[in-house]
């Protein structure tokens, strides 16, 4: 973990509302894991004083890449900024994937939307290729195949939509592969909540492992604020707490710094929102 | 050029912290900065108990500020002592432990196992918590609870006493004379400020707790006012805090009468602050012809 | 779409107002907006006799905001009624006249003699100015005295009655409740927020007050949560201000429970914002299909 | 008065801390009168909200232009614009200067500092021409000397540290002045307040006309906060206010309307800070 303000190197459109950020950091970039992240501060930003997380998506060299989808002030203002900039980035950050081991499981990733970054950093980090299943609403959310592909992974694609790929959710295809057979298999997974949950419910049904990449909102980053927590389970030790703080036998853990990848059934799904 | 300051019997190198719940128990920014160079480190609060807090969202972002309820989730006593004491009691400079309860007695009893850890710098007695119904505005904003409490803690223990007041007050006056009559050796001025944010699309407050507290530039100007007033009333000093993220902001709470100052949304975006902020003071010292950061205190000229 | 609402008998085209002593007297804004599309013009607080307000600087700018200590500067009831009053009365829109005086007897007075006026939309008691002693923060923050104050300009007249509070209370909820059952037809939810800025050059404080009001920006969530707290408690509309710079500031306003709003501190800086406000309100209502604006009015879904 | 959003044409150093601005505002420039001010909201700026006021300097088809000296956050991030940004523009605003006529008295102009900026645009619209004192703390706060020399008038330099022109206070040669002769002559003067006190004191000593450009805090710009009063005096007539708001006889009004111009007799320099 280091704080650097650092230069944005380019910073260009991939499709319709995401864009690809690369920064020069030469001390950050050795560092980096599959499924860590990067705090950014948008040095630009008006009233805004927050740093942003965004999952690490390319590393090369001396240079760190994300891929990002503009949704708010934040992604928008970094949209607008141009090679030679500053940013401030505080990374690497997080609890990552397990990598896959040469002649281990066989990892299958899911991704959707600009969860395809961190997938992508683990495919490439893989010794053991496997199958990686890209969804989203069109066409224009599914990100990086070509990149899958050269990496020699077997790659599905699908949208809601059917502009591209088979048409449907992320999952069916998914669900599919599990039913043909789910033996040394292990899922890794990245996207939207709602996603992660139906894969965690996947994992469950079919007893495959599963590990989860989750997005909370975040504030510090570091693990000081405590903004970021997830219900995690607990084993219902000889704690002092008072009873209803160890209602369930789960207790909060953070996004940021025990994940923000977790094993699927590690987490509690009733208590989160 | 000294930057020493006393807080009690504490004696602190500068007078620079970090503000609690905002540094996390130390040990997770021991990466990005070197804590030996601060004034203390302020640890998030603690109960007795463990506490899981309260549900997600916890926090949002605001106009040059941010809300938060995080509900003081926390390892209880002997969770902090087992997982993080043994990195704190190694540090150079003080730790400073803030403490909560729901009930006198029970932050009486926090007090007593701490005093009886030893080696801890300083107990701050969070009475100001706006995010939990006991424990928190139930005593800072009742005088007479708020000196029991204070009585309590003084009682038991010879470790320098912080009082952290609220600033969801008519005036803060009382309380700061409350609390020093009661024993508290300093004052830590201020707390969030209560407030909400709505999401108008979800038509949902951004916070789960519904509301929260603010923190950060946005209400620096009304911490530095609560400064201003208290110093006006006690004799001890006094640790200014609310939107810190320079050495102008800081010498501007000491102009107002903070003996000390602390740190901390602006550690959330930018964890180097309380370097920056040492400093920025000797800078200042140094253009001002200062000898001595004790000097600044209390230093504004006003007509009243 | 319907966007007017009903503050007591008055009926507003439209829910957005201006700020007291953010708009002088509706006049000097006449060349850079068309008044009559607003909901209403406030004009800045006045009483019976002229007021030299305080020495300069009256205002600095902070973080997000502004303070202020104007010490309500103004031209008393006669000055007001040669100067503006022939201006005023001939817009199509209401004019709502915000008054304040030094004892519950000289509120009633201004209140009578604009009572007797004729034409007057509403009158707003401003009973919460944290840069006068008396008739500001004495009423403000007394319960009693502020029941006196509205049950007083009550008995005197039937022009709508808003009573503005202060938002230096521990909590808004006696205050709230205390103004309807004297008899007030609406609330203000809130003025400006006690507090400071210090030069730290010349060691003064930021304004020749020493203290002064903050406003803008950086005390939305405060107002929000204020406007929310009043709205669980009161039956009677509620006009929400503290920050307001766009459409989705005033609907998040409305959503915590305000009726109207109105637009301050932006004026200085965005003459235009109050139209903006209105055109950003009609199509928010459009896209999420409302017809009426009330239906946003207490529209935030909270747990508790 | 009119408010527009409009482009910066040029923005160039002229010497040291002081800039030269120019916007086009067509609407706006033909309806500028010398001791005219443009209040500004400079867009870029990250949580400072408020407008600045400035003088204008020069007016020029559809654009005016002022002359800025960086002293905080505002100028400063005017100085880093470029040609083609944009900025937020209430002009023209306040009560200006009255422009001496052909054969009235002449006048004989004030300035130090940016005040040089009123002085220039109120020397150009003069038909009577006549003597203008500029003075500073050193060479490069003397702004406009050729400017001034082109329209045809006497200009006078004095630097505190004799780095241009006489060495010594801008007062001094204006007193020098007015001892050779009072007669006809009339005082405009636009400057920090410790020189305009001294101008105001000069006229009151030697019985000549004043119309000094007073420089307070603003905050509106157009009358409605109150921000930016001075003392001025009032006729003692039946008012009704009470003894002490009465007493000395004076009353705030606002520089940003009664004023920027006043007439120096009606200051109660008692009063101000
Ligand atoms: C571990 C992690 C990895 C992520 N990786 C990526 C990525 O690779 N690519 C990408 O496009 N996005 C990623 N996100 C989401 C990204 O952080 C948000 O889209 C971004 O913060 C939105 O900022 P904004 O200013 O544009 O939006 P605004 O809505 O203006 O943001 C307001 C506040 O909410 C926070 N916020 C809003 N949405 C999110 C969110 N989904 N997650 C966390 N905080 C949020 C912001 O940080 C900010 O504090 C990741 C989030 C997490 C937690
Ligand atoms: C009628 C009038 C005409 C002026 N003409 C010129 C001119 O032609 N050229 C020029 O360089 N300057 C002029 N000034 C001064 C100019 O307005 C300030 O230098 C400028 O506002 C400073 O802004 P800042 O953000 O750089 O400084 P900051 O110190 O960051 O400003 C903080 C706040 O104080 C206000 N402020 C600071 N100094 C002054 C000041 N001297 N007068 C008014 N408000 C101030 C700012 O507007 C802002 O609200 C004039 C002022 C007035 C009142
Ligand atoms: C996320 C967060 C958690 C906090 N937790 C605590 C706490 O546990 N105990 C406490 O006394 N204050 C707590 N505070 C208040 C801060 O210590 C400090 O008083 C406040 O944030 C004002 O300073 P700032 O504006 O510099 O942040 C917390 C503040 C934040 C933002
Ligand atoms: C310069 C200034 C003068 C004000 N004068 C008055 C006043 O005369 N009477 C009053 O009730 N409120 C007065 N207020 C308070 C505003 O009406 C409003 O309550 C406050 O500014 C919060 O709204 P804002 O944040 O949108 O400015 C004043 C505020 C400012 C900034
Ligand atoms: S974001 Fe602060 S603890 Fe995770
Ligand atoms: S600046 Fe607002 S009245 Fe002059």
């Amino acid at each position: 973990m280091l704080e650097q303000t650092v230069q944005i190197v380019s910073n260009e459109r991939d499709t319709d509302s995401y864009f690809r950020l690369v920064v020069r950091t030469p001390r950050i970039a050795p560092l980096i894991q599959p499924g860590q992240f990067a705090h950014i501060r948008v040095l630009p930003l008006k009233d805004a004083l927050l740093r942003r997380p965004f999952s690490i998506f390319q590393v090369s060299g001396d240079t760190f890449s994300i891929l990002y989808k503009t949704v708010g002030q934040g992604t928008e203002v970094i949209a607008r900024m141009q090679a030679g900039e500053e940013l401030s980035v505080i990374a690497p950050l997080g609890h990552g994937f397990t990598v896959p081991k040469r002649g281990g499981e066989t990892p299958l990733l899911v991704a959707g939307g600009y969860g395809m970054a961190a997938m992508y950093l683990l495919a490439q980090r893989s010794p053991q290729k496997g199958i990686v299943f890209v969804g989203g609403r069109r066409r224009v959310d599914i990100l990086c195949e070509k990149e899958f592909q050269a990496l020699g992974w077997d790659v599905r694609v699908t949208t809601e939509d059917g502009s591209h790929g088979k048409k449907g959710l992320v999952t069916q295809p998914l669900i599919a592969e599990l039913k043909r057979s789910t033996k040394g298999r292990k899922l890794f997974a990245c996207g939207p909540t709602g996603m992660l949950k139906a894969v965690g419910k996947i994992a469950d049904d079919f007893k495959v492992p599963a590990e989860l990449s989750m997005d909370e909102h975040m504030c510090c980053g570091v693990g000081v604020c405590l903004t970021c927590v997830i219900p995690v389970k607990t084993a219902d030790g000889p704690r002092r707490a008072e009873a209803h703080e160890r209602e369930g036998g789960w207790e909060y853990q953070r996004t940021c710094t025990e994940g923000p990848v977790f094993e699927a059934k590690e987490i509690v799904w009733e208590v989160t929102k | 050029m000294n930057l020493s300051v006393q807080i009690g019997k504490l004696t602190l190198q500068n007078p620079v912290m970090v503000a609690s719940g905002t540094f996390g128990y130390g040990v997770e920014y021991a990466q990005l900065l070197d804590l030996n160079q601060l004034g203390a480190v302020v640890v998030k609060g603690i109960r007795l108990h463990p506490v899981r807090g309260n549900p997600t969202p916890r926090t949002a972002e605001v106009t040059s500020g941010m809300l938060n309820a995080i509900g003081l989730q926390g390892p209880g006593v002997d969770g902090f002592i087992k997982k993080y004491w043994p990195f704190l009691k190694k540090l150079k400079v003080p730790a400073i432990i803030n403490i909560w309860g729901k009930t006198v007695d029970e932050y009486a009893e926090v007090a007593r196992r701490f005093d009886a850890l030893g080696g801890v710098g300083a107990l701050e007695l969070n009475v100001s918590c706006p995010n939990i119904k006991e424990g928190g505005a139930q005593f800072g904003t009742d005088v007479k609870r708020l000196k029991q409490v204070v009585a309590a803690c003084r009682k038991i223990t010879e470790l320098p006493l912080i009082t952290k007041l609220s600033p969801n007050v008519v005036s803060i006056a009382p309380y700061a004379l409350a609390a020093e009559e009661a024993g508290s050796d300093a004052l830590a001025v201020t707390n969030s400020y209560p407030a909400m944010a709505i999401d108008i699309e979800t038509r949902k407050p951004k916070l789960a707790n519904g509301t929260g507290g603010l923190t950060g530039p946005c209400i620096k100007p009304i911490a530095i006012k609560l400064v201003w007033e208290a110093a006006k009333v006690v004799k001890i000093p006094i640790i200014g805090m609310g939107g810190i993220q320079n050495a102008a902001d800081a010498i501007e709470f000491m102009m107002a009468g903070a003996t000390a100052v602390a740190v901390g949304t602006a550690n959330f975006y930018e964890p180097q602050t309380t370097l920056q902020v040492i400093a920025g003071l000797r800078e200042f010292m140094q253009q001002h012809g200062l000898k001595d950061v004790r000097e600044i205190t209390g230093s504004v000229q006003t007509a009243k």
